[in-house]
C-alpha cells in the first residue's frame, strides 16, 4: 500500500499545473466562457501539445497508456481553476466508451484526431425522463439495410452541442429499464435528423438538448455488440465518476483556501473574523471533509480498473456519495464564512459552489446511491 | 393551554386564504408556483390589492392603516400568503420602515410617507451594511455634515437589497465621528434615491439575479427633516427596527410550501425504477423535514403568543433561535426541491425558456428555478445577522455566558 | 391558541415543584433507590395526600379529572429531579386503560385505591420477540367456564415486580401480529402460575420479566370487549409517549442547567470554560433543542385527546421522534461539555443521561417512528 | 499510488488473522463478541499469547523483543486484532511507557521494564490529569520535592485507568514551583504502586464499570534513578508520549466489527413486522456508517502510510483528524448495536446473568452490554484530549488560524 506518486506522475501533475497556472486565472477563465464554444480553443491545442488529451488511450492510438491514477491528477488540476474545456465528455466519458467496445477501424479513426486536439465528442446517454437511471433508455435503434435509424432524445448532454461525434445509446430490443437491448452508436453531429440546442449550466459549463429524428447511421458505427451495451455504459459512467469526484476535490482545495485566506483578512469587531473559535472549528471540520473527500476520490480512481464489477460498482458508490457530501459540507460552509460577498458573481468562491453542486448532480446524487447501497444492506 | 386556533382565528384564516384564492392574479401565482423570484411589478400589483383589503400593512395598528391583528393573526396571514404561494409583501415598507416611523417619526413623516409606504407608492430600501461593516454594523463611516438645514452624506452602502427599484432609502450615517462609543454618533436618515450624487451599482448574485446593490453616495444633500429620531441616537432606532417583534421571521410557510412543491414532483420523476416519492431515502428526508417543520412551528406559536406579552422593541431572545432553524430549513427544503429535479435542475435556461420555443424543447422550468431558489437563499443563513451572530446573541442574552 | 397555565395549572406546578425541592436532593435520590421497592414509598403517600395519584382519574372514582396537561406538568417537574416512583406505570398508562376500557365495577374497584395511594399497577403488554410492534403478542388467553387461562411471557414491564396488579395483553384470536383478536386482563400479582423477576434498568428504575403459567383469571377481570384491546393499548402508548416525553424535557431542562453551571465555573487556561466561543455556540444549540423538544412534548400532550385516531397517531410519533433526537443531543452534548466529570455515577449528569436514553427507548425510539412516518410520504 | 496491501502485508495479515483464530481462548473471544469489556486476566492471558508470538509489544523495534513491523504492518495487526475480537493489548504497557523509555529511558530502566511491560509482568497507569489540569495539563500541581537520591510526591491524580490493578504508574509531577513557564519544572516519574502513602480510590462510571480512579500521594518516597529524562524536563517526555506516532488512534476495527454485529443481530429482531434488517430508516443508518468508515479507514492509510517518511514524536496533525472522526464512529457505531438491541437494551441485568439463571430468564446478554459499551464509549470523544481540543490542534497546526 502506498500514496506516493511516480516520477511520471509527478511531473504530469506540475506540468498541468504549470500550464493552467500560466493561463487560468479568474479574468481569464471569464474570457474563455465569453468565447463562442464557451472554452478556450488555444488552451485546448495546448492539452494536445501536452499529451493531455490522449492521456489514457494506448500509445497506438497516439495515446500514453495512462490509468485513472493519471486522469485524476488532471481533473484535480481543472477542477483548482474551473476548467471549462470538454475534458470530462470527449477524452474520459467518450474516451472510455471507445477504448472499451470500439473496434479497430472506430479507434484508429477518432482517438488519434481526439489526442491531437482536432475532434471533440460528447457521450449522449441521458434521457429526459431518466433521471439518473442507466436502463430507462427511450431512443429507439431501428436496423435497416444499410445500419440502424435513430429516434428519440437525449437531455443535458455536456459539451453536446459543440462536439464533432456524438456517443448515443439506444434501444435496439426491450422495454423501457430493460438491462438488455441497449446499443451505443457513433453518430455525426451534422447528421441528417439531429437537432441540437445548446445552454450554459449552472457552473457555466456547456450542455445540449439533443433530438434525433430517423437518424441514419452506418452498420460500421454501432460500438461494440448490439444490444450489450449496459456493460459498457456502466464502466463509462464509473469512469466519469471517478474523473468527476477527483475534479470536485480540487475545486474544494481551492475553496478551503479561500475560506482561510478570508478568515484571515477580514476584520470585523476589530479583528480578524478568523480569531472566531466557532469558525475556526468550522475551517477545521471542513478541512477533515476534504481530506475524507480526497480519500473516496482515491478510492474511486483506484476502482475503476478492479475486475469484479460488483466489487468495483460498490465502492465506487460509496465514493461518490462520500465525496458528495463533503463538497456540499465544504462548498456551503465556504460561502457561510464568507458572508455577503461569498454569493457574489464577482467573487470566485460562488462559481467553486456551483461547479461541485453540478458534479454532485451527475452520475447520481449522494441521496440516489445511498438508496441503492441500502438495499444490499444485509 | 391550547394548540388549537380560537375559532375567531380560524375564521380569519379561512378569509384570508380564500380572499388570495379569489384576488391572486393566475399569472403571478403560476410564476410563484414554479418556484420564480417574484418580478417587482408582481410584489406592487399583489400588494396593492392586499392594501385595498387593508392587510398590506399587516402588523401596523389600525390608526395607521393596518388591520390591527394580533401576533397570532400576523402570522396566520404570512402563513397563507406564503403558502399560496404569492409574493411577500415588501418588508422594508412594512415589517422595517413603517414601525420606525410609526415609533420614532414625526407626524409630518407620518403623513407623508406611512400611507405610501403601504401601497408601494415607494418602494423603500435600506442603507445599513458597508464594505467594513457587515456584523460589525456600529463600524459604519458613511459620513453626513451637518450644513445648515441639511445633511451632506458621502460614503458606500453595500448588499442594499433592490436599490435599483427603490424611491427612497433609509440609511444609518455617522454625524458625529468623534463619539466616545460608536454607536453614538449615529443617525437616522431617509434619502430620496433621486438626489443628486447618489450612484447605483449592481452586484449579481450567484443565482444570476440582480437583487443586490452598491450605493455610492457623493455630497448627497438630505433636509434635516428627513432625519428620523434625534442626531446621534440612530442607533437606537436601528436596535429597535432590527430588535422589534420579528413574527414570519422562520418563513415557515415558504418551507411547508417547497416540501408539498417537491413532493407533487417526486411523485412525477423516477428513481430506480419506481416514482421517487416511493424512494425510502427521500421518503426519509422528507418525514425528518417535516419532523422539523412542526417542531419549529410550535416553537414559533410559543413564542408569537408571547409577543403580546412584551413590550414592543424587547425581542424575544428565542427569536434567534427561529432565524438559525428557519433559515436551515429554508435551504433544507430548497435543497429538497433541486434534489427532486436531479440532472435537469442543473442547467440554467431561464433565457432560453422565455424565448420563442424552438426544438428541442428545454425545461421544465421548476426545476431549473428550484436550483436558482436554492443558490438565492444561500444567503438566508447569511442575512439580518449571520446563524454565528445568532449564536453568540443567544449566548449572552439566554445562556449569560 | 394560547401556552398560558390556567391558575389552577400553575397551583399544581408550584405544589409539585415544592414538594420535590424539600424531598429530592440527589443525595435524596439516592437513599430511595436504597429502599426494597427502589423508590420511596413514603412520598408515593405524599402524592397522594397532593391529590397527584389521581390526577386525571374521574372525580367519582376520587380522582380529579386532570387532562394530559396535568400530567405533563406533573411529569415535567418528576423529570427535573429524576423521580424513582411508579408514577407512569401506575397512574398514566394503567389508569388510562382502566379510564378508557375498565367496567364501573372496575373503576370502582381499583381506582380509588390507586388515588389513595394503597395500590400500584404495571402495564404488561411487551414481549420479548416483540421489540417495539404493538401487534406482536404471543401470550394466549384460553377461555374457560369460569373465565381465562392466561399462557405466556412480558417483558421489561415497568414496575412490573412491585405493583399489586397488572394489566396483561394476551391473544384471544388470531396469529402473531394480528391486530384482532387481543385482549387485556387484570392479573393479581400473587396468582398462581405468576412468576416475576425484577431488575434495575439503565437509569436505576425498577422493572420485571412476567411468566405466566396456566394463570387463571375470573370473566370479570377481562377489561373492554374480547379480542378488541388494540386500540386501547394504542391510547395507552400514546398517552405514555406523551407523559414521558415531559419527564424527558424535565430531565433535559435539568441537564442544560448543569452544562451553564459548569461552564461558567470550570476553569482551564486561566478562564472559565464557557469563554470558548465553539462551547458557547453547543450550549446555544442545546437551547435550542430542549426548546424545539418542549415543544414536541406540548403537541403530544394536547393530542391525547385528539379524536381523529390517524391525526392523533401522526402526531404524538412526530413528537416521539423530536423529543428523542432533542434529547439525545442535549444530553450527549452535556456530558461532553462537562468531560471526565460527566462520566462519572457521583455526579448528576450522567443519571440524567440514563434517564432519557431509556426513555427514548421506551414505546419506540426515534428510528422506528420516523420509519414508519415515512412509509405515509406520498 | 496504490491502495492495496502489498503481497507481504496479505500474508501477514492471513498469518495474523489465522493465529489469533487458532490461539484466542474461547471464553474471551466469546465475552468479546457479546460486547464485554476484557477482564484484567483476560487482557492479560491473551497479551502473553501474543508476547509468545512476538507481537504484544506490536510497535516496538526488534532490539526490545518488538517485531519491528512497520506502520501498515502495525495498523493490520491492531485491526485484526479487533476485529477477532479480542481484547486490546495495555496501551499504556505498551504504546506509551513502552516507547518512553526506549526514547528516554535509562540502560537499567529498559532493562528492568521493558520485557515484564511487554509480557505484562507490570500493569502500568498513567498519573496525568489532576482535578485541575484536565485539557489544561501543564497546571498540574502534584508535587516532588528532592531529598537526597529520593523524591517526595504529594498530591492527587484522577482519571488513573486501572489504577487499581497497576503495579506500577508513570506519573508527571511539579519539581520546580518557581519555573517561570509552567512546561517547565516537571518531571517524569516510575512510580511503583505499592509504595507506602498511595491510596487508591475507585471512580465508578455511568455504565456502571470501575475503570477510573482517583489516586493519592502522601509523602511517597521515589528514588530519582525512577525518573525518566532530565529533571524539570519532563514535559518533553509527555510531548513524546501524548504526541508521538498514533497507528491504531481510530480504532476502525472496534467499529467495523460493532457495524458487523448489530447488523448480525438486526437480522434476528424485527421492526414494523419485518426484520429490522429489512428496516428502511435502520439500512440506511448503516449504509451511511459504511460509506463513513470506508472514507476514515483510507485516510488512515494516507496518515499510516506517511507516518514512516516522519521522524518520530512529530506527529502527523491529521491524527486529530483520525481521533475526532474515530471516536465519532465508535459512539455512532455502539449507538447501532444498541438500537437494535431497543427495550431489551436497556435493563441493567449484568449481575442478575451472572446469578444462578432462575425462571423467568432474562437477557439477552448482548443487548444489555450493548447499551454498557454506548455508555462507556461517551469518553471517547474526552479522553486523550477531547475532540474540542483536537480541533484547535488542527486550528493551529494546519490552518494556521
Amino acid at each position: 500500500m502506498n500514496f506516493d506518486l511516480s516520477d511520471e506522475q509527478r511531473l504530469l501533475r506540475d506540468a498541468v499545473d504549470r500550464l493552467l497556472a500560466d493561463h487560468y486565472g479568474f479574468a481569464q477563465r471569464r474570457s474563455y466562457l465569453a468565447e463562442p464554444e464557451g472554452w478556450s480553443k488555444s488552451l485546448w491545442s495546448r492539452y494536445a501539445e501536452q499529451g493531455l488529451l490522449g492521456l489514457p488511450f494506448a500509445e497506438e492510438y497516439g495515446g500514453f497508456g495512462g490509468g485513472a491514477i493519471e486522469t485524476m491528477l488532471v481533473m484535480e488540476a481543472f477542477g483548482r481553476v474551473l476548467a471549462l474545456e470538454p475534458y470530462l465528455a470527449t477524452v474520459v466519458l467518450s474516451g472510455t466508451a471507445l477504448s472499451l467496445a470500439g473496434s479497430e477501424a472506430q479507434k484508429s479513426a477518432i482517438l488519434p484526431p481526439v489526442a491531437e486536439g482536432r475532434m471533440t465528442l460528447a457521450f449522449a446517454h441521458g434521457e429526459r425522463q431518466a433521471r439518473y437511471d442507466l436502463t430507462d433508455v427511450l431512443t429507439t435503434a431501428r436496423p435497416t439495410a444499410g445500419g440502424w435509424v435513430l429516434d428519440g432524445a437525449k437531455s443535458v448532454v455536456a459539451h453536446g452541442g459543440g462536439a464533432d461525434r456524438l456517443i448515443v445509446s439506444a434501444r435496439i430490443a426491450g422495454e423501457r429499464d430493460d438491462p438488455d437491448g441497449i446499443g451505443l452508436f457513433l453518430v455525426d453531429a451534422e447528421a441528417n435528423g439531429l437537432a441540437r440546442r445548446s445552454y450554459p449550466m449552472r457552473d457555466g459549463t456547456q450542455a445540449a438538448e439533443i433530438a434525433l429524428h430517423a437518424v441514419e447511421v452506418a452498420r460500421d458505427d454501432l460500438l461494440g455488440e448490439p444490444g450489450a451495451a449496459l456493460p459498457i455504459i456502466e464502466r463509462v459512467v464509473e469512469a466519469g465518476i471517478a474523473a468527476s469526484s477527483a475534479e470536485a476535490i480540487g475545486a474544494m482545495e481551492a475553496m478551503h483556501a479561500m475560506t482561510l485566506e478570508y478568515l484571515k483578512t477580514r476584520q470585523q469587531f476589530g479583528k480578524p473574523i478568523g480569531q472566531n473559535q466557532a469558525l475556526q472549528h468550522r475551517a477545521a471540520e471542513m478541512l477533515i471533509a476534504l481530506e475524507e473527500g480526497r480519500s473516496m476520490a482515491m478510492l474511486a480512481a483506484m476502482m475503476v480498473e478492479e475486475p469484479d464489477p460488483a466489487e468495483r460498482a460498490r465502492n465506487i458508490a460509496m465514493a461518490k456519495i462520500g465525496v458528495g457530501q463533503a463538497s456540499r459540507f465544504v462548498a456551503q460552509n465556504a460561502i457561510q464564512l464568507h458572508g455577503g460577498i461569498g454569493m457574489t458573481e464577482e467573487y470566485a468562491v460562488g462559481h467553486y459552489f456551483r461547479r461541485v453542486m453540478v458534479i454532485e448532480h451527475m452520475f447520481g446524487d449522494p441521496t440516489y446511491h445511498l438508496s441503492r447501497l441500502a438495499e444490499q444492506v444485509q | 393551554m391550547d394548540l388549537r386556533f380560537t375559532a375567531a382565528e380560524l375564521a380569519l384564516r379561512d378569509e384570508i386564504r380564500a380572499f388570495i384564492r379569489d384576488r391572486l392574479p393566475d399569472d403571478i401565482r403560476e410564476r410563484m408556483r414554479l418556484g420564480y423570484a417574484p418580478r417587482k411589478e408582481d410584489t406592487v400589483r399583489w400588494q396593492r390589492i392586499l392594501n385595498e383589503r387593508g392587510w398590506a400593512a399587516f402588523n401596523w395598528p389600525r390608526d395607521y392603516g393596518g388591520p390591527g391583528w394580533t401576533p397570532v393573526e400576523r402570522m396566520i396571514f404570512l402563513e397563507e400568503n406564503q403558502l399560496a404561494p404569492a409574493p411577500e409583501v415588501s418588508s422594508f415598507n412594512i415589517t422595517m420602515i413603517g414601525p420606525v416611523l410609526i415609533q420614532f417619526g414625526t407626524e409630518e413623516q407620518k403623513r407623508r410617507f406611512l400611507p405610501r409606504a403601504a401601497n408601494i407608492d415607494d418602494w423603500w430600501c435600506q442603507g445599513f451594511s458597508e464594505p467594513g461593516a457587515g456584523s460589525d454594523l456600529a463600524a459604519l463611516k458613511t459620513a453626513a455634515k451637518r450644513e445648515g438645514d441639511h445633511y451632506v452624506v458621502n460614503g458606500q452602502k453595500i448588499w442594499t437589497s433592490t436599490a435599483h427599484h427603490a424611491d427612497w432609502c433609509f440609511c444609518l450615517v455617522r454625524t458625529d465621528p468623534a463619539a466616545k462609543k460608536r454607536q453614538e454618533g449615529i443617525s437616522f436618515l431617509l434619502i430620496d434615491m433621486k438626489t443628486p450624487g447618489i450612484t447605483v451599482r449592481p452586484i449579481v448574485s450567484i443565482d444570476g439575479s440582480h437583487h443586490l446593490n452598491e450605493v455610492f453616495f457623493d455630497d448627497v444633500r438630505v433636509p434635516v427633516a428627513m432625519r428620523v429620531g434625534e442626531e446621534n441616537r440612530g442607533w437606537d432606532v436601528a436596535k429597535y427596527l432590527l430588535g422589534h417583534e420579528r413574527t414570519g421571521i422562520a418563513r415557515l410557510g415558504k418551507s411547508k410550501e417547497r416540501v408539498t412543491f417537491a413532493r407533487e414532483k417526486a411523485r412525477e420523476v423516477r428513481a430506480n425504477g419506481r416514482p421517487l416519492i416511493e424512494d425510502p431515502a427521500f421518503r426519509l428526508r422528507v418525514a425528518q423535514l417535516e419532523v422539523d417543520i412542526k417542531a419549529l412551528e410550535i416553537t414559533q406559536f410559543r413564542v408569537v403568543s408571547d409577543y403580546a406579552k412584551k413590550e414592543a422593541g424587547k425581542p424575544d431572545p428565542l427569536s434567534s433561535a427561529l432565524k438559525i432553524k428557519g433559515t436551515e430549513l429554508l435551504q433544507a427544503t430548497t435543497e429538497l426541491a433541486m434534489d427532486v429535479g436531479g440532472p435537469l435542475a442543473m442547467p440554467d435556461w431561464a433565457q432560453e425558456l422565455e424565448a420563442l420555443s424552438n426544438e428541442p424543447e428545454l425545461g421544465p422550468a421548476w426545476a431549473s428555478e428550484a436550483t436558482k431558489s436554492y443558490l438565492f437563499l444561500r444567503a438566508a443563513s447569511i442575512y439580518g445577522g449571520t446563524n454565528e451572530i445568532q449564536k453568540n446573541i443567544l449566548t449572552k442574552a439566554v445562556l449569560g455566558l
